[in-house]
């Protein structure tokens, strides 16, 4: 029977302040010797062992961001003019104005570790993360989305870590009722050791009922409501018990937690039930570094400071320490600020949903953040400096010297033979669709409910996915979610502006238009000064690609330490766009077009396949500069597609896998044919395979193929008419080969199966 | 021919949803002073002829492994009589 | 007259009251939202146990919901002659409940699967099916993961036999159901649950198909007085 | 204070595609001669003060009727010392 915390004797400020040389254990709890100085000054003493818990952990990579933070700046520096932004970097999630007074807020959260060690349940409490991060905004979640990077697809961990997490993403999703529109799974060995998971969550609301994470208003209540506090993901601070209490030692603390998707629920309900009944004055999510990180935020980003009482915390483990309830990253709870006069109403909604809710403190006049535990004060510090005045690094960064080598290695039909002959480029094609990466996801996605809400105008495995956002006006969103991580590999800056390219043109060939922006930037130890010139220079061309496209970074999470050894992942820059639909009725998709309808190529297609989807299958190779970045031209084929929306029968979008995939697909996915006559200026292979940006195939009623010629050229956009739909059920390429559709889908159908047999 | 039953537990220390779930549900049913409830697995596997300490070692190391994830899960291995 | 009231019980945990809500109202009938912990289905003429996972389905599914106080007087009133259509996690209710025999459990291939799927309406004289034409094919989304519809052979013959098998899966059976089962009614023919979601596919712009409504304005003419034809068992 | 332990099994005409699944990894892992698994679940109840025989006859009832669903599962209480 281990004594419970309560009885143990604490480290208190006045213990602090009278014995302040007693020697702390800061550097096992990851400070720098100058961090725990500075600590030091802005308190005037020691910390107690509880501030050194907080500060800890607020000053850590993943809380403080100290080493992104120097390049993040640019998102703000470089923000593009735009009158869609109500909320930017900075809040829980950024806010857009789609119109008729609604608003979006979205974001994408890494979990990336996590899933590892745990994959179903490190996946599933990504998911539930993030929808607590919109919900934090004032919105109803009401859609996910997520992106995975899984390591080789014939590597035995394989399988265990995709069916994971996989299940883990769907478990959690699924259970909360929110449709899962989309998202991404590349295969790739640099990801062994380092799976990715990205989880993204959008959620709408009226501009009215936007909410931010302060805490105001000398004596409003600080309410702690959702599930009972355990010692999930704190295995750190369990130094400081051991150290500032005598007795045998706190209890084992998971390293790893696990998810309530029913509780998350109740807590979506309740809380948007307070919202409607305007109950909360502020609120903010429990996500990394729990209590500490929701008071002193919700403390530093209001007018006056907080008084907790922190053995009023519900717990689940009895034994955890003051300073272990301070930092647990239990899930599914949130803290509210909430008026005298409105709480008896709160706990009747709380009551209702059936959540644990407790009145843990009150909001003072001070400018202090004070914890106390019974009657020991064991915290008190100005809430800012653990909030918001982390430490800022500014860690050396240098071009890696194999980059030079890796970009002059440039996939020449000398160093990676192409197929010459119609049969070798059929043969070519059957190989992509049969693998890993351009297969059908259907083994995944099928695991995913896309239908609840009953609002999902376009899923998996269209572009995009849309939502519609309000039933009457039949207003809606369009999101995608890209990258491509061999781009980022050859060249960073390049890499991050293609992710942001391939998503811009993902949203626009639904007919929807691009507005805001978030991020989740993966990439591997900040330490190392190759990988943080990778970091810095994917900032910059994403920062420097969203001006240009106007569409602004709202928020975003940053990945480090994503390596095994020193081999680092490849610079991994999830981009995700957001685009508004005026009229979901109008959308386009890859469904759609019928016999006798032009098949029509937009965009200009040159010699691309470095880093592409052909040269890493077939030759395994990774070498050469990326696909020309051309956003101006990503915004003409935006524009034209926008333009002639009303008479397009169905739009695609070509990347991974070029023109020939995309053909594949667009059969696949209509049981029609087509007969396509390639351009003769380039030669086949090119045409086919080539990974050019700002390229969409769309069809046509032969009697608007003009009008569509004349709103590309408007555009000054390529346009060429390169075939046309057939009821044949084959893909023809003039004069080189002819697939079935039935040829085409045993490969495309079977590769993903094979890998989780 | 012997029957060798894995039982599978979340650590004390993991928050276990489902065993919270029934708690609530007795306790609305009526039934009083329950103080806890855990939701486990049970595996009963039945083998040809004995388990040869070769094989109770794999299954050691399968229950391990494949059964249970000890990061979140403890395990407990009995052959019944 | 006034359209009839038609009830949409919300479980903690319940995901798609608000599809079955529209789904019902679009066939015109007047829509009430009931609460699990009320005691009474306040004068509705039929109801939609909906989808979801009630309490998490973390026992099994439906086990917990069907204990709740919404439950006692939907049963009660089921007995009576109510229309219920339980939809996906309300099938299972209802099988918790014993207002409809056997059980639903794990899929066979263990995952989650959510898909557009083929049934064809295998009995039209029943409270919610009447709008349909006898071994009509229709495609409405299935997604479950505990959608594998079991019980003894004895039942099965039964069920068979009394023209009580409401739908079948076509081409795939998703979940590993025992003859390919979708769907079930009561000996009244009134209670009807159903694993695949009718209410998902009332419109094509957000589902598969449109072909689910005709399980609401079913039971809409029901009540409006249109009634059943005997069951036509089957020789 | 006592522990009770609920064991909850599938009858066996139900199939069991958990177990099967469990029983065709185990083969590919090596494990040879394992004939048939069956997964089933396990309550572990902590009760305050000792099972009088009126919890007792309330907790069989809820185990038949809340923890098994007789129709497809079969179980049995122990009491844990
Ligand atoms: N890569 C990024 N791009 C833009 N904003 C970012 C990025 N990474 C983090 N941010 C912003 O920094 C703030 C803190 O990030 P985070 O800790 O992920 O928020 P939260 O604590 O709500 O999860 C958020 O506003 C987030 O949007
Ligand atoms: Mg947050």
């Amino acid at each position: 029977m281990s004594t419970t915390a309560s009885t143990r004797t604490v480290d208190t400020v006045e213990r602090a302040t009278a014995d302040s040389q007693a020697t702390q254990p800061w550097a096992e709890l990851g400070l720098k010797a100058d961090e725990y100085q500075r600590i030091r000054e802005i308190l005037n003493r020691r910390p107690t062992s509880a501030e050194l818990a907080m500060y800890s952990v607020m000053w850590s990579e993943h809380c403080s961001y100290k080493s992104s933070k120097v390049h993040l700046r640019q998102f703000g520096v470089k923000q593009p003019q735009t009158d869609a932004l109500l909320v930017g970097i900075g809040e829980n999630a950024g806010v857009v104005d789609v119109g008729d007074g609604w608003a979006v807020t979205f974001k994408v959260e890494s979990h990336n570790h996590p899933s590892y060690i745990e994959p179903y349940q490190g996946a599933a409490t990504g998911v539930g993360g993030i929808v607590r991060d919109i919900l934090a905004m004032g919105a109803r979640p009401i859609a996910v989305m997520d992106s995975l990077r899984f390591g080789a697809p014939d590597h035995p961990d394989t399988p265990r870590v995709v069916g994971g997490v996989v299940a883990g993403v769907g478990g959690y999703g699924n259970c909360l009722g929110l449709p899962n529109i989309g998202g991404e799974a590349v295969f790739d060995d640099c990801y062994q050791g380092n799976p990715l998971v990205n989880a993204l969550c959008v959620g709408a609301m009226r501009h009215e009922d936007i909410h931010l994470a302060k805490a105001s208003g000398a004596g409003n209540l600080v309410v702690l409501y959702g599930a009972r506090t355990g010692g999930d993901g704190i295995g750190g601070v369990s130094v400081l018990a051991s150290e500032s209490f005598d007795s045998t030692g706190p209890a084992k603390r998971p390293a790893v937690q696990v998810g309530d998707p029913f509780m998350e629920k109740l807590l979506i309900e309740c809380t948007l039930a307070m919202f409607k009944a305007e109950l909360v004055e502020g609120i903010q999510d429990l996500g990394g570094a729990g209590l500490s990180c929701a008071t002193s935020e919700l403390a530093s980003n209001g007018d006056g400071g907080m008084r907790i009482h922190l053995e009023r915390v519900p717990l689940r483990d009895a034994t955890l320490t003051p300073e272990e309830i301070l930092m647990s990253e239990s899930q599914e709870r949130m803290m509210a600020v909430v008026a005298p006069a409105n709480i008896d109403a709160f706990m009747d909604i709380c009551r209702r949903w059936d959540v644990l809710a407790t009145v843990i403190g009150e909001v003072t006049d001070s400018d202090r953040l004070q914890v106390w535990w019974h009657d020991d004060l064991i915290v008190d510090v100005p809430p800012r400096t653990v909030a918001h005045d982390g430490p800022v690094y500014e860690r050396p960064f240098a071009r890696p010297d194999w980059l030079d080598a890796r970009q002059a290695a440039e996939p020449t039909p000398q160093l990676c033979p192409r197929p010459a002959t119609g049969a070798d480029m059929a043969d070519a094609l059957l190989t992509l669709l049969g693998s890993a990466n351009l297969s059908s996801r259907e083994w995944i996605t099928s695991q995913y409910d896309r239908y609840v809400l009953g609002n999902t105008i376009l899923a998996m495995p269209d572009d995009a996915g849309i939502v519609r956002v309000d039933e009457s006006t039949h207003r809606g969103i369009a999101v995608s979610l890209d990258c491509n991580g061999r781009f980022g590999a050859l060249d960073p800056y390049a890499g991050a502006q293609l992710a942001l390219s391939e998503a811009y043109r993902n949203v626009a060939v639904t007919g929807a238009m691009p507005l805001a922006v978030t991020d989740c930037l993966n990439f591997g130890s900040p330490e190392d000064p190759g990988v943080m010139w990778q970091f810095a220079e994917a900032v910059r061309g994403l920062a420097d690609a969203c001006l240009e496209l106007g569409t602004p970074v709202t928020g975003g999470n940053v990945s480090l330490y994503n390596q095994t050894a020193d081999t680092a992942i490849h610079p991994t820059p999830v981009v995700g766009v957001l685009g508004v639909i005026d009229d979901v009725r109008t959308r386009l998709s890859i469904k759609g077009g019928r016999a006798g309808d032009a098949l029509v190529l937009l965009g200009q297609t040159r010699d691309e396949i470095a880093g592409g989807a052909w040269v890493s299958t077939a030759h395994g190779h990774l070498g050469g500069m990326p696909p020309k970045v051309d956003l101006s031209a990503e915004q003409a084929l935006a524009a034209t597609i926008h333009a002639s929306r009303g008479f397009l029968t169905s739009a695609h979008d070509i990347s991974d896998g070029g023109l020939a995939i995309a053909l594949a697909e667009m059969v696949l996915r209509n049981d029609y044919g087509v007969d396509v006559t390639l351009p003769v200026e380039l030669d086949a292979f090119t045409a086919l395979f080539s990974e050019s940006v700002a390229r969409a195939l769309v069809t046509v009623a032969a009697a608007d193929v003009d009008a569509l010629h004349a709103a590309a050229a408007k555009q000054g956009l390529q346009c060429r008419t390169v075939g046309t739909v057939t009821d044949s059920g084959v893909l023809v390429i003039d004069g080189l080969f002819h697939l079935t559709a039935e040829q085409m889908r045993s490969p495309w159908q079977a590769a993903l199966p094979a890998i989780m047999a | 021919m012997a029957r060798i039953v894995v039982t599978v537990m979340l650590k004390p220390e993991i928050l276990d949803p489902q065993g919270a779930a029934v708690r609530g549900a007795l306790g609305r049913l009526g039934l009083t002073g329950v103080t806890d409830v855990r939701q486990g697995k049970q595996f009963v596997i039945d083998i040809d002829g004995d388990l040869d300490s070769q094989r109770e070692q794999l299954l050691q190391k399968l229950a391990g492994e494949l059964l249970a994830n000890p990061v979140i899960e403890d395990f407990r291995i009995e052959e019944e009589q | 007259m006034t359209a009839p009231r038609v009830g949409v019980v919300t479980f903690p945990g319940s995901l798609d009251d608000g599809d079955a809500a529209r789904a019902a109202g679009a066939a015109g009938a007047d829509v009430v939202r009931l609460w699990h912990a009320d005691t009474d289905i306040s004068g509705c003429d039929a109801v939609i146990l909906p989808g979801g996972f009630s309490y998490g389905d973390y026992l099994r599914c439906g086990a917990i919901a069907r204990f709740s106080p919404m439950m006692a007087a939907v049963v009660d009133a089921a007995r009576d002659g109510l229309p219920v259509l339980g939809i996906c996690n309300g099938f299972q209710i209802l099988c918790e409940s014993h207002l409809l025999p056997g059980a639903l459990i794990r899929n066979n291939h263990l995952h989650f699967i959510c898909r557009d799927q083929r049934i064809r309406i295998e009995s039209t004289n029943t409270a919610w099916t009447s709008a349909y034409s006898a071994g009509e094919e229709i495609v409405i989304p299935v997604k479950n993961g505990e959608g594998g519809f079991v019980a003894d052979n004895a039942t099965l013959d039964m069920l068979q036999a009394d023209d009580r098998v409401v739908a079948r899966y076509v081409g795939v059976n998703p979940n590993g159901s025992y003859r390919d089962i979708a769907g079930i009614t009561n000996e009244s023919r009134t209670v009807v649950g159903l694993m695949p979601h009718p209410e998902h596919a009332i419109n094509s712009l957000t589902g598969p198909s449109e072909d689910g409504l005709g399980f609401f304005t079913s039971v809409v003419r029901f009540l409006e007085g249109a009634g059943i034809a005997p069951a036509q068992v089957s020789a």
